[in-house]
C-alpha cells in the first residue's frame, strides 16, 4: 500500500474526478505535494463514463489520457484509490486528515494481465455501465482505468472464486488478507472535489423509470452510445433489443422541480442536444423529440442548439411531459401539452431518455468537517470554510469546462494557504 | 553525466511475454542487432526487484541509455521512472503478444514483430540524449495583467496572495471596468441551506455593488502596481523573460520583465443601433447597460424615463435583442446572463419605483442556470415580475414611452404592449485584439489571387478597426489567436486554460460572455496558470500538454536555408526570426510538439530525445523480408496521445493487430518528417499509415495544427511516390480518435488489402 | 379493551340507505375482526367534499371540517380521527393542514366555531382507514388473521385520486401506490400489480354533472381491468366504487361494451378472508355481484 | 362587488394578478408558474378545457380578466389533484381552480347553465339544509335543474340505476321525507353564516 508522506504544506484533494485530478495536477505541477483521495478504484470520475463531450463531440478519454499521463509522471502526487476522507480536524495550514482505505485485494504487483478475471465465475452488475452490463468478481473497472490494476469484488472474498483468482495470479498481486484500515496524515489545505451524482430517476414517478424498461436516463444512454459500452455502441431498447430510432428526451427530469431538485442542472440541455447527434448519426431515419421548458444552451453554445434545431428529423416541444404510459409493445408514450399555443399530445416513442439532473454526491451529513452549503447541498465559497475549498461540481451544477476552470482556481486558493505555511516555517 | 553512451537492455518475461516469445532470441536481437552492451531479463521487471536491477545498472554499471522491452510505454510509468538517463521502451505486451493470437501458425510472425520492436527501441535509444534545460529563463515572480476590470483585479489579488508581484495595465483612468458602473450585481449564491419552499421564503436578491471594495484591496496591496490610462505598446520575449512596454496616455513608457501574462481585456456592449427594429433611437428605449446608469442616477429613488423624466410605472424587457440569431447583423451567440440581468433590473423597479411598477420580461428561452440562477428566477417571480415567452418583432415609440410588438408564444397571439420604458438585453462583444489567423483561415478555400486580394482587404480593415491589446512582437501576429466570434477561449473542454501563446492566459468575458462570479472564478484559474507558467519557464520545463518535458528544439545553423517553414508553421507562434533571418526558437514558448521538425525540409531541427534519427533509425532497423517471403511491412506513425492508446486498448480488449504492422508513436503528426516517408518507401515498406487527431474546426489535435499540417504535407507525397513509380494508396493519413479501438486495427487491415491489391513494394532489396 | 381505538368519521355516503352504506357495514365487520374500536364523532357534519366551492368560500367550507375536528376533540379526546371516505379524509386533513400553516386562518375558524360554542386546538392527526391498516396493523399482522385466503381471485387495485393525492398513504408514490396490491397479497389473493389505471380519475363529482366525459374515463378503468384479466376491482374510495360500478349499464349502452365487473371495497375483501359471511361483508350491497367472493364466503 | 367587473385591466400589467391574489383561494401562487405545462398535461379532463390551468395562469398575468372569469374551464376540475402533486413549482392548482370558480360565480361572471357550477350550488344548498348530504334529493334536484319535463326525462334515463341502488339498499325512498341530518343544525348554520360574513368583509376590504 502506498506510503503517504505529507506535511502541513501538503494539499489534500478529495475526489479523483476531472475536477479533483485537475486541482491536484495544477498544484503538483506548480511544485506542491498533493495527496489525491478517490473513493472508486480508479480516477476519472463520471467523465470517464461519458462517450463524447458537447459541443465539440470529442472524446473525454482523450483528455483523460493526458491527465493520467501527467499524474503517472508527477512524483508530487500520491494517489489513494478506494479511499474516503472520514475525518478532518485542525485549521488552515494545520489539518489532520483521516482516510479510510477499503481493501482492493490486489497490490501494486498487478500487471493487469487479466488472468484472475478468466478464472473467477461470479458476475455482478457493472457499475461503470450503470448496471446495464455484467462484470466478473475480479475486474478491471474499464480499459482506460488508472491505476491499471484489477479489483476483487468484496462479495467474492471467502468464496472459491477468491482462491481461484489468487492461484491464477503469477505475480503475487492478490492479497486476500487485506483489511480495511485507517490512516492519518497532515495537510495544510483541502480541495473538496467530490462532484455530482445523477439524480435518482426512480423518484420521478410520473415517468416510470422504475416500471418501464424503455425509459432510461441520460447517463445510461451515454454508456449505450459508447462502443465500449454495454451494447457495443448500438442504440437499442432494453426491453427487446430493437433499434431505437424514435427517441424522446425529457428535459428537467428532476431539475427545476420542488419535488426533486430546486436547481437547474445546467448541463442537461446540452447533453440532450449532444445525444441527439448520437441518434441521428446512428440512424438515417431517426426521429428525435426534445421536450423542454427552456433550452439552456448557454452563451456560445447557442449555435450548437440552432444546428440541432435545424435538423429535419428533430422536433422541439416546449412542454414538461406530464407522465409516461406504455402500450402493449412496451413503447413508451409521452403525454402532455405543448405550451406554445396549447396542443395536447400523446406521442409514442421507441425509447425515452430522461435528462436527469446533477446533485452533489456528498450530503451535508457526510462532510467530515463543518462546511457552508446552499439549499441544494452545493458548497458555497465562504470564509467559514477555512482552508477547505470546493472545486467543480461540488460547488454547483457545472459542465466539464467550467468545472475544470473552477478546479484550477481552487488549486491556487489551496496554494495560497500552504505558501503561508511555508512562509511562516521558512 | 559522461559523454560516453553506455547502453543497457532489459527484457521483461512476465505477463506471458516469456511464454509466448523466444526470449533468448530477443536478447540476441538486443545485443547483436540493437548493439546493446548488456541485456538482462526479469520475470517481472516492474516489481521492486526488477526496478532495482535497472537502477543498479544505472548506478553501478554506468548505464545511461536504457532500452526496456516490456509493456506499453503507457503502462507502469511510475515503476520505470529513470529521469537521469535516456530511455526507450519496446512494447512487447500490448504491441505484440496481446495483439496477436496464440498458436503455432502465428508464432513466426509474432516473434518477428517482437524482434523488430526490440531493434526499433534499441535504435531509438542509441540516437537519444538526456534532455537538459537550456537555462535561458530564470525565475521571474512578476505577472503582467492587461485589463483592470473585475477579472484583472481578481487575477492580481489572487496571484499576489500566492506571493507574485502583479502589474495591472488599464486603458481607462480608473479601475473597475464595466462592473464598477453597475447599480447592483446579480447574487452569487443560491438560497441558503434550510430555506423552505414557501411564497415568503427569502430568496437571493440583487446585491450592492462591491467593486469599489475590490479596487480598494488592489490599491492597498503592496504586491500590485497599477498603470492607469495605459496600454501595452510592445511585448517581447517568452515565459520567464517577457518584456513589456507600458505606455501612458501622456506618452511615458516603462519597461518591465514578467514571468507570465494575463489578458483580461473584457468586453464591450453590442451596438444595437445597427438594428433599427429595436427602436433604440427612441429616448425611452434603452439598453440594459444604459439602464444601470439610470438606476444609479436615481439612487434609491424611482427610476425616471429619459424622454420627460416621468417616474416609470411599466417596463418591458426585450431579451436577446440582436443576439442568438442567424440573421444578418445579429450576434450568433448570446450573453448567457442577460436573463439574470433583466431579473435584477426588474427588481430595481420593484424596489425603487414601488411594487406597483409593472415589469414584463419577454424571453425566448429563459436561462437562469445552476442553483443561484434558478433561485433568482423564483425571487423575481415572488416580487411579481411577469415572464412570458415572447418573440419581439418591433419596438416603436411616438415620443414618450414605447410600444413593443411581440408574439406571445404561450397565448399564441400578437400583442402590442405600451410601456413607459423598454429595456433591451444586448449582447457582450469580446474586447480582443486582431486575430493573427483570421485572414488565413477564412480564405483558405479561395484561389491564390483571391486570397491575396482578400488578405490585403482584411489587413486594411483590421488595421483600422481592431487595436492590438498585447502588441506581441511575435512572428505570427500581435495578439492571442481567437476561437470563435472574437473570443480568445481555449479550444479544449478538458483544458480551459489551453493557450496558443504559451505563458499568456486570457480570462473573463474576453474568453466567453460571463458574469462577475464566473469572471472571478476564471481569473483565479488564470492566475494559477500564469504562476505555473512562470515556474515552469524557470526550470526549463514544458507546459501543458507535455508538462515537464525538458527537451526543446535546436537546429544546425549551417544546414538551415532560412526557408521560414518552421516559423510559419509553429502552431504556437513560438518561433521568431532573428536579424539574420534564422529561426529563434524561444523554448519557453515552445510546446515540444515537433511541428517545426516535421516542417523542416533540410532536417536540421531536432530535440535531444526526439529527432529525425530517433524515429528514422527505428524504421530503418526493421527487418524487411524479401518479396518472396510475402510478408509485407506496414509502417504506422501514430499520435502518442490518441491513436497509440487506441491501439493499446485494442490489444487489451482482445482485438488483433496485423502482424505486418510496425507502430511508432510520434509526439504529433505535425512532427512527421517527409524524409521518414521517403525513407520507408525506399527501404521496402509496402505501406505507410499516419494516424493523427481530428482536424478542421472541431480539431482534436492537442498541438492545434499538427494533424492538419501533416495532412497538407502528405498531399504532396503523391508526387514523390509517382517518381518512385509507387501507388499513391500506399501512404494514407487517417483521423483516429482514442475511442477508435475497433477502427484503428481495421485501418491497418485495410492497408493489408491495399497491398494485396497493388502488390508488394518493388523496393525490397 | 380493544387493541386499537379511533375517532370515526364515516361521512354522508356511508350512512344507512346511502350510496356506500355497504362500505360502512364491511368496515364495521373488518374492525371487529382486527380488534379496532371505532367511536363515531357525535353529530358530525358533511365536509362539503370537493364540490362545495361553487357556493361555499374557503372559510365556510373549511369551517365544516373545523366543526368535526372540534367535536372529535371534545368527545373522543386523544384519538386520531379516522375517515373511510376519500373526500372526507381529504377535506378534513386539508383543513387541518391549512389551519396549521396559517395562524390567522386558524383564528378565524375558531371565531366561526364559537358561534356553535365549539373550539378546536387542531392537534388531532387526521387519518385514513388504510393508514391504520398499513401503519398501525401492518401487512404481516393482516396476513396472520386470514382464515379463507382469496386464492385464485385476481384483483385490480384501484386506488383512485383522493385517497392518493395530494397526501397519499404511507409515503407511497402518487403514480404507482402499491398498498392495495400488498393488502390483496396479504389476504392470499392475486394482485394485478401492473394495473395501469390504478390512479386514473373516475370523474369524481363530475360523474353527476358531466356524465359523458366521466363515463369515458370510467370505461377506461374497467377496460384495463379486463385487459389485465381481473375478476374484480377493489377500491378504498366510496365515490370511485359507485362511479365505477353503477354506471356500467349506461356505459354498455353508450359504448356497446359488455361490462359486468364487480367493484368491491378492501374492507369487504378482508371481511371475507377473515371468514365472515357474505352478509357481514356487505356483499349484498353489490349491484354487480362479486361472485368469487361470495363463493369463498360460503365455503 | 359588481364594480370589480368594470375595472379597467391593461395587458401584462399586474392589476388582474393582484385582484386574483386578493380574492382567490391560493391566488398568491399564480405568479410562480413557470409555464411548463405539467398541470395541463396531467388533467384527466384536459381535452375539455378551453384554457388549461397553465394557460389560465398566463392569461391572468396577461390581464385577460373577462376571458378568465367567464371561462368554463375551471369548472372542469374533477379535484383529482394530479396537477398539484406534479407541479414543479408547488402551485396548489386544484385550489386555485376552485378559488377562481368561486370568485367568478360570486361576481356573476361564471357561465350560465354550466352543469358543474349548477351542481355545485345544488350540492351546497342540499348540504346546508340538514348539515349532511341527502343523496336522493341531490340526485333529484340535479335531474330537475333544467325544468320539470327535462327532469322526468333524466329520471327515466336513470331509472334502472335507481332501482339497482334501492335493491342494494344503497338508496332509500325514506330519505325523501327528512333523512339524515345533524342535531345542532342551527349551530352549524350560524357558523357558516359567520364564516361567510368574515370572508365577505375581507373581500370588500380588498376592493
Amino acid at each position: 500500500m502506498t506510503e503517504v508522506v505529507a506535511t502541513n504544506e501538503t494539499i489534500l484533494v478529495v475526489g479523483g474526478g476531472i475536477s479533483g485530478m485537475t486541482a491536484a495536477l495544477e498544484a503538483a505541477e506548480t511544485g506542491k505535494r498533493v495527496v489525491l483521495v478517490e473513493k472508486r478504484p480508479f480516477l476519472g470520475g463520471r467523465v470517464s463514463q461519458l462517450y463524447k463531450y458537447f459541443p465539440k463531440l470529442c472524446h473525454p478519454t482523450c483528455g483523460q489520457e493526458i491527465n493520467q499521463r501527467r499524474i503517472k509522471m508527477n512524483p508530487n502526487i500520491t494517489v489513494l484509490t478506494m479511499a474516503e476522507v472520514t475525518g478532518l480536524e485542525g485549521e488552515p495550514g494545520a489539518y489532520t486528515a483521516t482516510v479510510k482505505l477499503t481493501p482492493r485485494y490486489v497490490n501494486d504487483n498487478c500487471t493487469a494481465c487479466g488472468e484472475c478475471a478468466k478464472v473467477v465465475e461470479a458476475e455482478f452488475d457493472n457499475e461503470f455501465d450503470y448496471g446495464m452490463s455484467k462484470r466478473k468478481g475480479a475486474y478491471l473497472p474499464h480499459v482506460m482505468a488508472h491505476p491499471m490494476q484489477y479489483v476483487l469484488d468484496p462479495r467474492i472474498i471467502g468464496t472459491d472464486d477468491a482462491q481461484k483468482a489468487k492461484e491464477a495470479c503469477k505475480y503475487d498481486a492478490i492479497d486476500l488478507d487485506m483489511e480495511e484500515r485507517e490512516i492519518q496524515f497532515p495537510c495544510g489545505a483541502v480541495i473538496w472535489a467530490t462532484g455530482w451524482k445523477p439524480y435518482d430517476a426512480a423518484k420521478i414517478q410520473p415517468y416510470g423509470y422504475d416500471r418501464f424498461e424503455n425509459v432510461i436516463t441520460n447517463v445510461e444512454f451515454e454508456r449505450m452510445a459508447d462502443p465500449k459500452g454495454p451494447t457495443g455502441g448500438k442504440i437499442i431498447r432494453p426491453s427487446d433489443g430493437k433499434e431505437a430510432k424514435n427517441i424522446a428526451f425529457i428535459q428537467c427530469a428532476g431539475s427545476r422541480d420542488r419535488n426533486h431538485l430546486f436547481h437547474c442542472s445546467r448541463i442537461c440541455c446540452m447533453a440532450s442536444l449532444k445525444q441527439t447527434h448520437y441518434v441521428v448519426d446512428a440512424y438515417e431515419d431517426a426521429q428525435v423529440t426534445i421536450y423542454y421548458i427552456d433550452i439552456r444552451a448557454i452563451d456560445r453554445f447557442e449555435d450548437f442548439y440552432q444546428n440541432v434545431r435545424a435538423m429535419d428529423n428533430v422536433s422541439f416541444v416546449k412542454s414538461k411531459v406530464a407522465n409516461i404510459i406504455t402500450d402493449k409493445d412496451g413503447n413508451p408514450i409521452c403525454r402532455g401539452v405543448d405550451t406554445e399555443g396549447y396542443h395536447r399530445y400523446e406521442n409514442t416513442h421507441d425509447l425515452v431518455v430522461l435528462a436527469t439532473g446533477m446533485e452533489p454526491s456528498v450530503s451535508k451529513s457526510d462532510f467530515p468537517v463543518d462546511i457552508v452549503i446552499n439549499r441544494e447541498g452545493f458548497i458555497e465559497p465562504d470564509p467559514a470554510n477555512g482552508g477547505v475549498f470546493a472545486a467543480g461540481s461540488a460547488s454547483d451544477a457545472l459542465d466539464v469546462n467550467r468545472a475544470v476552470q473552477h478546479a484550477t482556481g481552487a488549486a491556487l486558493k489551496a496554494i495560497q494557504v500552504v505558501n503561508r505555511v511555508a512562509g511562516a516555517e521558512g | 553525466m559522461s559523454d560516453e553512451k553506455k547502453f543497457a537492455a532489459f527484457i521483461c518475461t512476465g505477463c506471458g511475454i516469456g511464454d509466448r516469445l523466444d526470449v533468448k532470441q530477443l536478447e540476441m536481437t538486443a545485443t547483436r542487432d540493437g548493439k546493446m552492451q548488456s541485456c538482462q531479463t526479469h520475470e517481472m521487471l516492474c516489481s521492486k526487484e526488477g526496478v532495482a536491477m535497472i537502477q543498479n545498472a544505472i548506478d553501478n554499471d554506468g548505464a545511461n541509455h536504457i532500452m526496456i522491452a516490456a509493456c506499453s510505454r503507457r503502462a507502469k510509468v511510475e515503476a520505470f521512472h529513470f529521469p537521469t538517463v535516456a530511455m526507450s521502451r519496446a512494447n512487447l505486451r500490448e504491441g505484440v503478444i496481446w495483439a496477436r493470437p496464440e498458436g503455432d501458425e502465428h508464432q513466426e510472425t509474432t516473434q518477428e514483430m517482437a524482434d523488430d520492436y526490440i531493434r526499433m527501441a534499441c535504435a531509438e535509444v542509441r540516437f537519444m540524449e538526456v534532455p537538459e534545460p537550456s537555462g535561458e529563463q530564470g525565475e521571474v515572480k512578476n505577472i503582467l495583467i492587461v485589463g483592470g476590470g473585475v477579472s484583472g483585479m481578481t487575477a492580481a489579488l489572487e496571484a499576489a496572495a500566492a506571493g507574485f508581484h502583479c502589474h495591472i495595465v488599464e486603458k481607462e483612468g480608473q479601475l473597475g471596468g464595466w462592473a464598477a458602473k453597475w447599480h447592483k450585481r446579480i447574487p452569487f449564491r443560491a438560497a441558503p441551506e434550510g430555506t423552505p419552499n414557501s411564497l415568503t421564503a427569502h430568496l437571493p436578491e440583487p446585491v450592492d455593488n462591491d467593486v469599489a471594495e475590490l479596487i480598494a484591496q488592489v490599491e492597498a496591496n503592496d504586491k500590485i502596481t497599477v498603470h492607469l490610462n495605459a496600454r501595452v505598446t510592445r511585448t517581447s520575449g517568452a515565459p520567464g523573460r517577457f518584456s513589456a512596454d507600458i505606455t501612458t496616455e501622456s506618452g511615458q513608457t516603462v519597461t518591465e520583465n514578467y514571468g507570465a501574462i494575463i489578458q483580461a481585456s473584457g468586453w464591450k456592449p453590442f451596438d444595437i443601433d445597427s438594428l433599427p427594429e429595436y427602436g433604440h433611437q427612441h429616448p425611452d428605449v434603452v439598453t440594459n447597460v444604459e439602464l444601470e446608469e439610470l438606476a444609479r442616477q436615481a439612487g434609491d429613488g424611482p427610476i425616471k424615463r429619459p424622454s420627460d423624466g416621468k417616474e416609470v410605472k411599466s417596463v418591458a424587457f426585450v431579451q436577446n435583442a440582436g443576439q442568438a440569431a442567424d440573421k444578418e447583423g445579429y450576434l450568433p451567440y448570446h450573453s448567457g446572463i442577460g436573463d439574470l440581468v433583466s431579473i435584477k433590473q426588474a427588481l430595481y423597479f420593484k424596489a425603487q419605483n414601488g411594487e406597483d411598477c409593472d415589469t414584463t420580461i419577454l424571453y425566448n428561452n429563459l436561462r437562469t442556470p445552476g442553483a443561484a440562477g434558478e433561485d433568482f428566477y423564483r425571487s423575481g417571480q415572488q416580487k411579481m415580475v411577469i415572464f412570458t415567452k415572447g418573440e419581439v418583432n418591433e419596438v416603436t415609440s411616438g415620443g414618450n414611452g414605447a410600444t413593443v410588438k411581440f408574439k406571445d408564444k404561450i397565448l399564441d397571439e400578437d400583442v402590442e404592449l405600451a410601456v413607459d420604458l423598454v429595456v433591451l438585453d444586448i449582447g457582450m462583444v469580446p474586447n480582443s485584439g486582431p486575430d493573427p489567423y483570421a485572414a488565413n483561415e477564412s480564405i483558405e478555400d479561395m484561389s491564390d489571387e483571391d486570397q491575396q486580394a482578400a488578405k490585403e482587404e482584411m489587413a486594411s480593415e483590421t488595421a483600422v478597426t481592431v487595436e492590438s491589446i498585447l502588441n506581441l512582437d511575435y512572428r505570427q501576429g500581435t495578439d492571442l489567436p481567437q476561437l470563435k466570434w472574437g473570443f480568445t477561449d481555449s479550444h479544449f473542454i478538458c483544458f480551459p486554460y489551453e493557450t496558443r501563446r504559451t505563458g499568456i492566459y486570457a480570462c473573463g468575458p474576453v474568453r466567453r460572455p460571463m458574469d462577475i462570479k464566473q469572471a472571478q472564478d476564471d481569473a483565479t484559474g488564470a492566475a494559477m496558470k500564469a504562476i505555473q507558467a512562470a515556474v515552469h519557464a524557470a526550470s526549463g520545463e514544458a507546459v501543458h500538454p507535455r508538462v515537464g518535458d525538458l527537451s526543446y528544439p535546436r537546429f544546425r545553423k549551417e544546414g538551415c536555408t532560412q526557408c521560414k517553414r518552421c516559423t510559419v508553421e509553429c502552431p504556437f507562434g513560438a518561433i521568431n526570426e532573428d536579424e539574420e533571418r534564422y529561426p529563434q526558437f524561444n523554448e519557453s514558448r515552445c510546446r515540444r510538439c515537433g511541428t517545426c521538425m516535421g516542417a523542416c525540409p533540410v532536417r536540421v531541427i531536432s530535440f535531444a530525445n526526439y529527432s529525425i534519427d530517433t524515429v528514422g533509425q527505428q524504421l530503418k532497423n526493421v527487418e524487411i523480408p524479401d518479396e518472396f517471403e510475402e510478408k509485407p511491412r506496414i509502417l504506422v506513425l501514430a499520435c502518442e496521445n490518441d491513436a497509440y492508446p487506441a491501439l493499446d486498448q485494442a490489444a487489451m480488449s482482445g482485438q488483433e493487430i496485423s502482424p505486418w504492422a510496425r507502430v511508432i508513436p510520434v509526439r504529433c503528426l505535425g512532427s512527421v518528417s517527409l524524409s521518414w516517408i521517403t525513407d520507408s518507401m525506399n527501404s521496402g515498406y509496402d505501406g505507410v499509415i499516419m494516424m493523427g487527431c481530428k482536424r478542421g474546426d472541431d480539431y482534436q489535435c492537442h498541438f492545434v495544427r499538427g494533424s492538419t499540417m501533416a495532412a497538407e504535407r502528405m498531399r504532396k507525397v503523391g508526387d514523390t511516390l509517382q517518381t518512385l513509380n509507387l501507388e499513391p494508396d500506399r501512404v494514407v493519413v487517417h483521423e483516429v480518435a482514442i475511442t477508435d479501438i475497433e477502427r484503428a486495427p481495421r485501418l491497418i487491415k485495410e492497408m493489408e488489402e491495399v497491398i494485396e491489391r497493388v502488390g508488394l513494394s518493388p523496393f525490397k532489396f | 379493551m380493544a387493541k386499537y381505538e379511533y375517532s370515526y368519521y364515516p361521512g354522508c355516503s356511508s350512512q344507512d340507505g346511502a350510496s356506500s352504506s355497504n362500505l360502512k357495514r364491511s368496515i364495521e365487520t373488518m374492525c371487529e375482526e382486527l380488534d379496532v374500536k371505532l367511536n363515531e364523532i357525535p353529530d358530525w357534519n358533511c365536509c362539503s367534499a370537493s364540490i362545495g366551492y361553487g357556493s361555499g368560500g374557503v372559510l365556510p367550507r373549511m369551517s365544516l371540517s373545523a366543526r368535526n375536528i372540534a367535536l372529535s376533540e371534545q368527545h373522543n379526546p386523544g384519538q386520531d380521527i379516522v375517515a373511510t371516505c376519500a373526500a372526507c379524509w381529504l377535506a378534513t386533513k386539508e383543513a387541518s393542514e391549512r389551519f396549521k400553516d396559517d395562524e390567522n386562518f386558524f383564528q378565524e375558524a375558531n371565531t366561526v366555531l364559537a358561534e356553535a360554542n365549539l373550539k378546536m386546538t387542531n392537534q388531532t392527526p387526521i387519518r385514513h382507514m388504510c393508514e391504520v391498516l398499513v401503519e398501525d396493523i401492518g401487512y404481516e399482522k393482516l396476513a396472520e388473521g386470514v382464515k379463507k385466503p382469496l386464492e385464485g381471485v385476481k384483483i385490480a387495485g384501484y386506488v383512485g385520486c383522493q385517497t392518493n393525492r395530494p397526501f397519499g398513504i404511507a409515503g407511497e408514490s402518487f403514480e404507482n401506490p402499491m398498498y392495495l396490491d400488498k393488502m390483496v397479497e396479504s389476504l392470499g389473493g392475486e394482485a394485478i400489480t401492473t394495473y395501469e389505471k390504478k390512479v386514473q380519475c373516475c370523474g369524481g363529482a363530475l360523474a353527476f354533472s358531466e356524465p359523458e366525459k366521466s363515463q369515458e374515463m370510467i370505461k377506461g378503468i374497467i377496460e384495463a381491468a379486463y385487459d389485465n384479466g381481473a375478476d374484480m376491482i377493489a377500491t378504498p374510495c366510496p365515490l370511485c366504487q359507485a362511479n365505477v360500478e353503477i354506471y356500467q349499464d349506461q356505459i354498455n349502452e353508450r359504448f356497446g361494451t359488455k361490462f359486468e365487473m364487480p367493484v368491491v371495497y378492501y374492507s369487504q375483501l378482508i371481511s371475507v378472508a377473515y371468514g365472515r359471511s357474505a352478509e357481514d361483508a356487505a356483499l349484498d350491497g353489490q349491484i354487480i355481484k362479486a361472485k368469487k367472493l361470495e363463493d369463498i364466503a360460503s365455503k | 362587488m359588481s364594480d370589480m367587473n368594470t375595472a379597467m385591466v391593461e395587458k401584462y400589467r399586474n392589476d388582474f394578478l393582484k385582484e386574483v391574489e386578493a380574492n382567490v383561494e391560493e391566488g398568491h401562487w399564480v405568479k410562480m408558474c413557470m409555464q411548463c405545462g405539467v398541470c395541463s398535461g396531467s388533467c384527466p379532463l384536459g381535452p375539455h378545457w378551453a384554457h388549461p390551468p397553465q394557460e389560465i395562469f398566463m392569461m391572468i398575468r396577461a390581464g385577460k380578466r373577462d376571458e378568465v372569469l367567464s371561462s368554463d374551464s375551471m369548472w372542469m376540475c374533477t379535484s383529482c389533484y394530479n396537477c398539484i402533486v406534479r407541479c414543479p413549482r408547488e402551485l396548489p392548482i386544484t385550489h386555485i381552480m376552485h378559488g377562481l370558480a368561486t370568485y367568478a360565480k360570486r361576481l356573476g361572471l361564471a357561465p350560465k347553465n354550466q352543469p358543474t357550477s349548477q351542481f355545485s350550488e345544488i350540492f351546497w344548498n342540499n348540504m346546508m339544509k340538514r348539515g349532511r348530504v341527502n343523496e336522493l334529493k341531490l340526485g333529484l334536484s340535479l335531474y330537475f335543474k333544467d325544468g320539470f319535463s327535462q327532469g322526468i326525462k333524466n329520471a327515466l334515463a336513470n331509472q334502472k340505476l335507481g332501482m339497482n341502488m334501492m335493491k342494494a339498499k344503497r338508496m332509500s325512498p325514506a330519505e325523501f321525507f327528512g333523512g339524515h341530518g345533524v342535531k345542532d343544525i342551527s349551530g352549524l348554520q350560524k357558523m357558516i353564516k359567520k364564516a361567510e360574513e368574515i370572508e365577505l368583509a375581507k373581500l370588500n376590504a380588498n376592493k
